[in-house]
């Protein structure tokens, strides 16, 4: 008994111990916050860097001669309401918790050297005015604009990009990825004055590639300093400078988070931003629930609210605010690289590795029906790998179709010529023709179960086995799936086959071959396209490695959604073309987009209009501009 | 009626820990028994007075070991009980029995009369079949003078006296030579009361039972007893043979209880010892003679100093034992 | 003593009216037991002079308690109900008084004391408060000094020790015997005209049962009250009370004296209880007389004589209908048809 | 034998009174009825015909092999997959001597039904009483097959949970000590552990299956039942029959099980329907939340998100699916209040 007594006393003694250490702590964290103070300020002398021969002879490039982006009808001013789910984990942009989707927002105000034209996709300067490429076909060199300025004023030189390999290099930042990519992948940043900079990567690429890789933005050295263990606590909560047009200006946890625009933005007479970031204000509402955010947009609280999904375009967004036009329903088709999604096969897997039986199920899969059933007509069934990748996009090739006959075909030739009572297909052994389908988003359900349906005609068992994103992205990473439904994110310039149908990561986890795609062939024409930089037989081999792909046949490929959706009030303006070729989002009030105004007139009204009530038309705009596919 | 010694308790004590706080620390001990000698002869009876609190009822269940007595011995037939494991003791509880004072709280009212007499059976392996035990059952039920159709029926549908039959039946299924008869007839009605005496009496006599009867009325205990030994607070104070007590009570404390009790005689004149105030907490016992606080007839030396439980002899020679420092001088 | 008693006879027998305090006249108590009617007592009737000592004597079930309750008009409701019969409390019919005046009676006129006083008193108020609750309401007028006063005077009169200290104890902390102490305090707190005792001593031990009773004769005597006392033991009748009333599932089957009815019962039922029960002077360890068989349920009476099946006399005429209740003498009477062959 | 089948007097008294309590005696046999036809929904809710008799032959899909639709000679794809039956019937209009005999509901448990240029969810209409899911799946269908799932899994739990819960707090009770104070704290950490939000975590881990989810339940579950045996065993055991019993030499398990159990069943029994209303209702919230029974299976919780999430357009999900939790619990509620009361030992005592 008195030994319990004893356990027991010092548990709690322990207890309490520890949570007064936890609070104190606590309470210092909050205390050194305060204190973050900068390393230098930004009034002190910049250093000079000693000036340092470029060791070749260099073609400057620049580009002036873009069509402007804004409209001259464009007035500044306004608010702008967003809603996020949740509240970020921190502003930080690099280490633990801190890819949110509010990350991308305070990026979207980090400039990078150089930018894409949103509508002719060519390169334009940012914050460097010229660049060059070096004869290795590894480097670029920079100009740097000698008027950019950090949100507190202080001049971004050259210091800010050396900075970049320190800070994303070092371990404080406990971020591994960002460790590996700026050791492995970007070798060397050097200046050669305080405005002249060179960026090197670790494999040779075509010129396109390699500005696309290396145009990287600068961290504020001046701010960071030297960087120690705490640096992840103690920048929790801390607005770091940007280049950007707008900075965080008020925060509430929890709750909500405002940006600003800068009143005398370093940039804001450059071409590249003439009309553009008209809104004052951005301000990022926490909702926790798409359904509540939706009533928050109907009551005018929210400026916007996607309704991409054919639920919300179909269903849910109507009603007399849109039949009266006070709400304006935009769906604007973009061309994009989709990210490659479908039926991922584990070749691994007993059966999966035979090729008949893979082929059979992609006739049994009866994806356009779902399309059509499931998903309204509106997505487009993804044909190949190559999607959107325009000049590398082969259109003969061909997603397999539903077709019982060839499945039946298929199968019977894999040995699966009979059906068990529950009419699913055995082999000799008595084997079933079945197979786990495991997915993480719960939204994704009613597609699958479709497609389950459907293939229960041919006589293939589909087993769905849905599990939290976490969960699922664990067991995909492992290869522990039979087949998975997974969809990937797109974009790069061209597509990138190693990844995810290299034998070296075959069979391995963590990594993109979730096929465990391992032939020979096939590695041989990946590697000789990686290692190829013209652009016409890069093309060839891109395609000859997209037939091996398609008789491989390790995906069934789901379906691409080459648009957005919008619903927003009528108030809002748009230039003539409203978004980029590649936007997310009809509304990204930072780089890139932002070339919507507000009318202040037509929202009074608007309020008017919606008290009173008002005969208006149903505005619904279906821009075709860039779907692809499209002549222009 | 043989003069062997069936059982034999010596300086038995149970003390219970009274504890407190989240850890359970003993804070107290409750004295419900401190220090009984008594035995038992095969086929006596043994009466057993007190009043409530005074541990008669601790000492029956603590002899028969369903309580785990604190120090002291218990032999039954030359084997010592209290340092038995619970299986071995399993044995024994074939010979010693009891029978409680409340026959619907000691029957599960969930059970049949035959399943309540059949637990004993199984128990002990009596019988080879069911309808072997089925058949003991039956004989049981008549010894107690019950019908055979009650088997089927639930105790319930008895009457307290019938319940008590069903109480007895259980206790003689196992054939014992000890029932301890812990206020075995208090809960009766007068008119059942003397059946179920007249029972007790006719199966002491068929299969040579011993008891211990357990009670806190005199007259009963009188009638039923051989011997007779009174409690005060967990000790004896008072032993002999059962017309001796009543004729002769040689203690004070026995003396007040039995004027204490009213009789059913409106023609009897009685001189009354009326006892001041309550029993003392057994947590807390006064010292020396532990009747002191109440007797009429203490003095200074009963607070300080224990009486011993010395032998005064009857006329006739027998025993006869108290605890008094003034023992008959009142 | 005797001389006493005997007086009181006469008084009753001269004038019957102006003594007669309290008068049960057939009263007809049923249950409503899971839609079925049970008829607990059947056409009860005995009565009580001023200053008088009545027992109520009867084993488990025979309905003694349901007797008092029903003069007390504490019925559990609403399944138990007195059908007929009048409760005559100096000439007034208790039955007919609404709830309010019965209230006013109750406690004031006629208190109560139960068997188990933990249930009866509260256990989550002080003693004082339950003492003091009484005043409050039968005496308005009195301030809280004055019942403070009153309390400890009353807690006094019952001979609980330091009352000044007991009164702000709560009921655990008091023994059974102070407890029932307390409930006679209680009791006593209006003087009342008539005293119901339930089985008071029932759960008590045998020294302190002769304490209760000793107080509650010396109380009867200072306050001049008149005692109903039901109990099962032949042994407090004898000794406690004047007159006895003798039940037998829920009917009065003889009332007497006590020494006559000890003397000579008339009753088989009361006779046959007389000798169950073992006394000093009984040889020990022979076999007692016994009364054989057992009460009929309630839920099964039958519609005669209700001890008919364990009577040695009964006969065809016991099981015709209810015995009629015989006058032996003025202050006698029996329910039995056989009583002359006792 | 006959004694095992004849309840004790006092079970006896306390069904008589149960029943005479019309409420809850009605609630239990409307779901009995319901429950009755929840496990043989197959029977009545089926895309599988009942009878069908082609060229002489007589077909009796219900619980048999799957039949190809060569069978019947329709045709949809290779002939090797299942018969459509609705089609086959209407197909048979024409031909007197062939017929289908369709279930009263003729939709599957998970088939989705396609109608031409309609969208899904349908609107009640097209052979569905209640309409259709997003899914294209029978409103009806889900209904039953998601309470058959519920109500099993709820049953499993309770079962479960009081054969644990039911166990440890005999021994609790029963040996008191070390034991007694081991599991006491145990019991305290337990249930102060939030009983979904740990389902959430857990089952997050190891996947959702029916399994896994009832063994999580239980497990964090368990303790509820305990807290009450243990009171109660401690104040059976302290009761003279217990005494008796031991004195006699039964064993501590003996004791246990065939005195101190059957004598707190009336606890048991009492506390059952309100838990099981809560299972019902916890797997609801958790399929609602995503955590629940594999997305495969009909399930209330994805109903009521359904429900949520088409409340402008396809009232008849939420609608249904509302009333049908509203019927059930009211039910159950019903029938607990009625076992509770009839149950309450206070309405049992009479005057002697």
């Amino acid at each position: 008994m008195k030994k319990i007594y004893i356990i027991s006393l010092t548990t709690m003694v322990l207890g309490a111990i520890l949570s007064v250490l936890v609070s104190m702590s606590i309470q210092s964290n909050e205390q050194k916050n305060k204190n973050v103070a900068a390393i230098l300020t930004p009034d002190s002398p910049i250093e000079e860097i000693p000036k340092k021969e470029i060791p070749e002879k260099l073609e400057w490039i620049t580009n002036t001669d873009f069509p402007e982006i804004g409209s001259s009808e464009a007035k500044k001013g306004g608010l702008l309401q967003m809603f996020m789910l949740n509240f970020p984990q921190t502003f930080r942009v690099v280490g633990p918790n801190s890819n949110t989707q509010f990350r991308s927002y305070i990026l979207g105000n980090k400039m990078s050297l150089v930018t894409y034209h949103p509508y002719t996709k060519e390169i334009i300067p940012q914050l460097a005015t010229h660049w060059a490429f070096g004869a290795d076909q590894k480097t670029v060199y920079f100009k740097l604009d000698k008027d950019a300025r950090w949100s507190d004023g202080r001049a971004v030189t050259a210091h800010d990009y050396l900075y970049i390999l320190k800070f994303m290099r070092s371990k404080h930042i406990n971020a591994p990825w960002y460790n590996n990519y700026y050791t492995e992948q970007i070798t060397d940043i050097s200046a050669y004055d305080n405005y002249t900079i060179s960026i090197t990567t670790k494999d040779r690429k075509p010129k396109d590639e390699l500005i696309y890789t290396l145009a990287a933005g600068p961290i504020p050295a001046h701010y960071y300093g030297e960087l120690d263990e705490n640096w992840e606590r103690d920048y929790n909560w801390a607005i770091a400078p940007n280049t950007g047009p707008y900075q965080i200006s008020e925060y509430k946890k929890g709750k909500y988070v405002i940006l600003e625009r800068k009143k005398n933005w370093w940039a804001a007479k450059k071409k590249a931003n003439k009309n553009l970031y008209n809104v004052d204000r951005v301000i990022y509402k926490v909702i926790r629930n798409e359904a509540i955010a939706y009533v928050y947009f109907k009551k005018g609280e929210l400026d916007y609210f996607p309704i991409v999904k054919p639920k919300w375009w179909h269903g849910k967004a109507k009603g007399p605010l849109y039949d009266n036009g006070l709400v304006v329903k935009h769906w604007f088709y973009i061309t994009v690289p989709e990210g490659v999604g479908g039926l991922f096969f584990n070749l691994d897997h007993a059966l999966l590795k035979d090729k008949d039986i893979r082929q059979g199920i992609a006739h049994s899969i009866n994806m356009d029906g779902m399309i059509a059933d499931v998903l309204k007509n509106d997505y487009l069934r993804m044909q190949r790998f190559t999607e959107g990748f325009e000049k590398y996009d082969f259109p003969d090739i061909e997603a397999r179709v539903f077709d019982l006959t060839k499945a039946d075909e298929f199968f019977n030739k894999a040995g699966f010529d009979k059906r068990n009572e529950d009419g699913v297909r055995i082999n000799k052994e008595g084997v079933k023709l079945s197979f786990k389908v495991n997915f993480g988003a719960e939204s994704h359900l009613p597609r699958l179960a479709y497609l389950r349906e459907e293939a229960k005609k041919a006589g293939l068992e589909l087993v769905l086995e849905q599990l939290d994103p976490v969960t699922n992205y664990r067991k995909i990473s492992t290869k522990d799936h039979e087949i998975c439904w997974v969809k990937f994110g797109g974009g790069g310039l061209k597509p990138r086959y190693r990844q995810f149908f290299h034998s070296s990561f075959a069979s391995k986890p963590d990594n993109n071959n979730l096929c465990n795609v391992n032939d020979p062939e096939l590695d041989k024409l990946i590697e000789a396209y990686r290692e190829e930089f013209d652009e016409k037989k890069s093309q060839d081999l891109c395609e000859k490695i997209q037939r091996r792909i398609y008789e491989i046949c390790p995906i069934v490929y789901s379906y691409s959604v080459p648009y957005h959706r919008s619903a927003y009030w009528k108030y809002w303006r748009f230039p003539k073309i409203a978004a980029a070729k590649s936007s997310t989002e009809l509304f990204d009030p930072f780089l890139g987009g932002g070339a919507f105004w507000l009318d202040q007139e037509e929202k009074e009204k608007t309020k008017l209009d919606k008290v009173l009530g008002v005969d208006g038309e149903p505005k619904v705009i279906i821009d075709k501009m860039f779907k692809p596919g499209q002549k222009k | 009626m043989s003069s062997e010694e069936l059982i034999s308790i010596k300086d038995l004590k149970v003390h219970f820990p009274i504890k407190g706080g989240i850890f359970l620390r003993e804070v107290a001990k409750v004295f419900a028994v401190d220090g009984v000698s008594l035995s038992v002869n095969k086929g006596e009876t043994l009466g057993l007075v007190g009043e409530s609190g005074c541990g008669k009822s601790t000492f029956g269940k603590a002899l028969l070991q369903l309580i785990k007595p604190t120090s002291g011995s218990v032999t039954f037939n030359n084997d010592e009980l209290t340092d038995l494991s619970k299986a071995k003791l399993r044995q024994y509880r074939k010979d010693l029995q009891i029978i409680f004072q409340d026959p619907s709280e000691s029957l599960n009212s969930r059970h049949t009369v035959e399943q309540i007499l059949m637990e004993p059976l199984e128990i002990h392996k009596i019988g080879d079949s069911r309808n072997d035990r089925k058949a003991i059952i039956v004989s049981l039920l008549q010894k107690v003078g019950l019908p055979a159709d009650s088997i089927n029926k639930y105790p319930h549908e008895f009457s307290g006296g019938q319940k008590q039959r069903i109480g007895i039946a259980r206790a003689i299924a196992l054939e014992p030579q000890l029932i301890v008869c812990d206020e075995a007839v208090s809960a009766l009605d007068v008119s059942v009361q003397s059946q179920i005496l007249n029972l007790l009496l006719d199966l002491q006599e068929e299969m040579g039972l011993a008891y211990i009867f357990i009670a806190h009325d005199l007259a009963v205990v009188r009638h039923i007893s051989d011997k007779v030994a009174v409690m005060y607070l967990g000790k004896i104070v008072e032993f002999t043979d059962a017309d001796n007590i009543y004729a002769k009570p040689l203690h004070p404390y026995t003396k007040a209880l039995i004027s204490a009790i009213p009789e059913p005689d409106p023609f009897k004149e009685k001189d009354r010892v009326i006892l001041k105030g309550d029993v003392p907490s057994p947590i807390d016992p006064p010292s020396g003679c532990r009747f002191h606080t109440r007797c009429p007839y203490a003095q200074d030396k009963c607070k300080t100093d224990e009486p011993e439980l010395k032998d005064y002899k009857n006329e006739d020679g027998s025993e006869h034992m108290a605890a008094c420092h003034f023992a008959g001088e009142f | 003593m005797e001389n006493q008693k005997s007086s009181s006879i006469r008084c009753l027998n001269l004038d019957k009216r102006n003594n007669m305090l309290l008068e049960v006249r057939d009263i007809v108590t049923t249950f409503d037991v899971e839609g079925k009617i049970l008829t607990a007592l059947q056409e009860v009737s005995f009565e009580i002079d001023k200053g008088q000592t009545l027992g109520i004597v009867g084993e488990s079930g025979c309905g003694k308690s349901v007797t008092s309750l029903s003069v007390m008009g504490l019925l559990p409701k609403p399944s138990g109900n007195t059908i007929s019969g009048q409760v005559l409390f100096e000439g007034q019919d208790l039955l007919k008084l609404s709830p309010d005046e019965m209230g006013k009676i109750r406690g004031k006129r006629i208190a109560m004391i139960f068997q188990e006083p933990m249930t009866a008193l509260n256990p989550v108020y002080r003693i004082g408060r339950q003492i003091g609750e009484i005043f409050k309401i039968h005496f308005p007028s009195m301030n809280d000094q004055e019942i403070l006063t009153k309390s400890i005077d009353l807690l006094k009169d019952v001979g609980i020790p330091a009352p000044e200290k007991r009164i702000s104890e709560y009921p655990h902390q008091l023994s059974g015997g102070m407890r029932q102490r307390v409930m006679i305090a209680m009791a006593l707190a209006c003087e009342p005209d008539l005293l119901i005792c339930d089985e008071p001593t029932t759960a008590l031990d045998v020294t302190i049962q002769a304490q209760i009773l000793e107080l509650i004769k010396e109380l009867q005597v200072k306050n001049n009250m008149a005692v109903i006392m039901i109990t099962h033991d032949l042994g407090v009748i004898a000794e406690f009370c004047d007159r006895v009333a003798v039940m037998y599932a829920g009917k009065v089957v003889e009332s007497a004296h006590v020494k006559d009815l000890y003397k000579s019962p008339k009753h088989p039922y009361t006779k046959g209880l007389l000798s169950s029960i073992p006394t000093m002077n009984h040889p020990r360890k022979t076999k007692l007389d016994t009364i054989k068989g057992q009460v009929p349920s309630l839920f099964n009476m039958p519609p005669y004589c209700r001890f008919e099946n364990r009577c040695p006399y009964a006969s065809d005429v016991c099981r015709q209908d209810y015995p009629p209740t015989e006058a032996i003498d003025d202050s006698r009477s029996v329910n039995c048809h056989h009583w002359k062959d006792l | 034998m006959k004694n095992l089948f004849k309840l004790s007097p006092t079970s006896q008294r306390q069904l008589q009174r149960f029943r005479s309590i019309k409420r809850g005696y009605y609630s239990l046999v409307i779901l009995a009825i319901v429950l009755v036809l929840t496990i043989f929904a197959e029977l009545w809710i089926n895309n599988r015909a009942l009878v069908v008799s082609y060229k002489g032959e007589l077909y009796f899909p219900t619980y048999s092999a799957v039949i190809p639709a060569k069978t019947f000679d329709q045709k949809i794809g290779t002939g090797d997959e299942e018969t459509d039956y609705r089609k086959l019937q209407a197909s048979f209009k024409e031909n007197k001597s062939n017929y289908v005999i369709m279930p009263f509901v003729p939709f599957g448990k998970s088939e989705q039904h396609k109608v031409k240029d309609k969208e899904w969810p349908l609107a009640p209409g097209d052979g569905h009483w209640l309409g259709t899911d997003e899914q294209g799946r029978d409103v009806v269908s889900q209904l039953v097959y998601g309470f058959r799932i519920a109500f099993f899994y709820s049953f499993l739990v309770l079962v479960l949970t009081y054969v644990l819960g039911v166990f440890i707090g005999c021994l609790m009770g029963f040996w008191g000590g070390w034991f007694d104070l081991l599991f006491q704290r145990v019991i305290e950490i337990w249930s102060n552990i939030p009983y979904l939000y740990a389902i959430m975590i857990v089952v997050s881990l190891v996947g959702t299956t029916f399994t896994n989810l009832v063994v999580i339940s239980v497990f964090f579950g368990w303790t509820g039942m305990t807290w009450y045996m243990r009171t109660a065993t401690y104040k059976e055991k302290s009761r003279d029959y217990v005494m008796a019993a031991k004195a006699l030499g039964a064993s501590d398990m003996r004791i246990i099980i065939k005195h101190i159990i059957p004598n707190t069943i009336t606890l048991i029994i009492t506390f059952a329907p309100f838990a099981l209303a809560g299972g019902i209702t916890g797997l609801t919230a958790l399929d609602f939340l995503g955590f629940g029974i594999s997305a495969e299976n009909p399930s209330w919780g994805d109903l009521l998100k359904q429900g949520m999430d088409y409340l402008d357009d396809a009232y008849w999900i939420g609608a249904s699916i509302i009333s049908a939790m509203t019927l059930i619990l009211v039910l159950v509620t019903f029938i607990g209040e009625a076992v509770r009361e009839a149950f309450d030992p206070k309405k049992h005592t009479y005057y002697e």
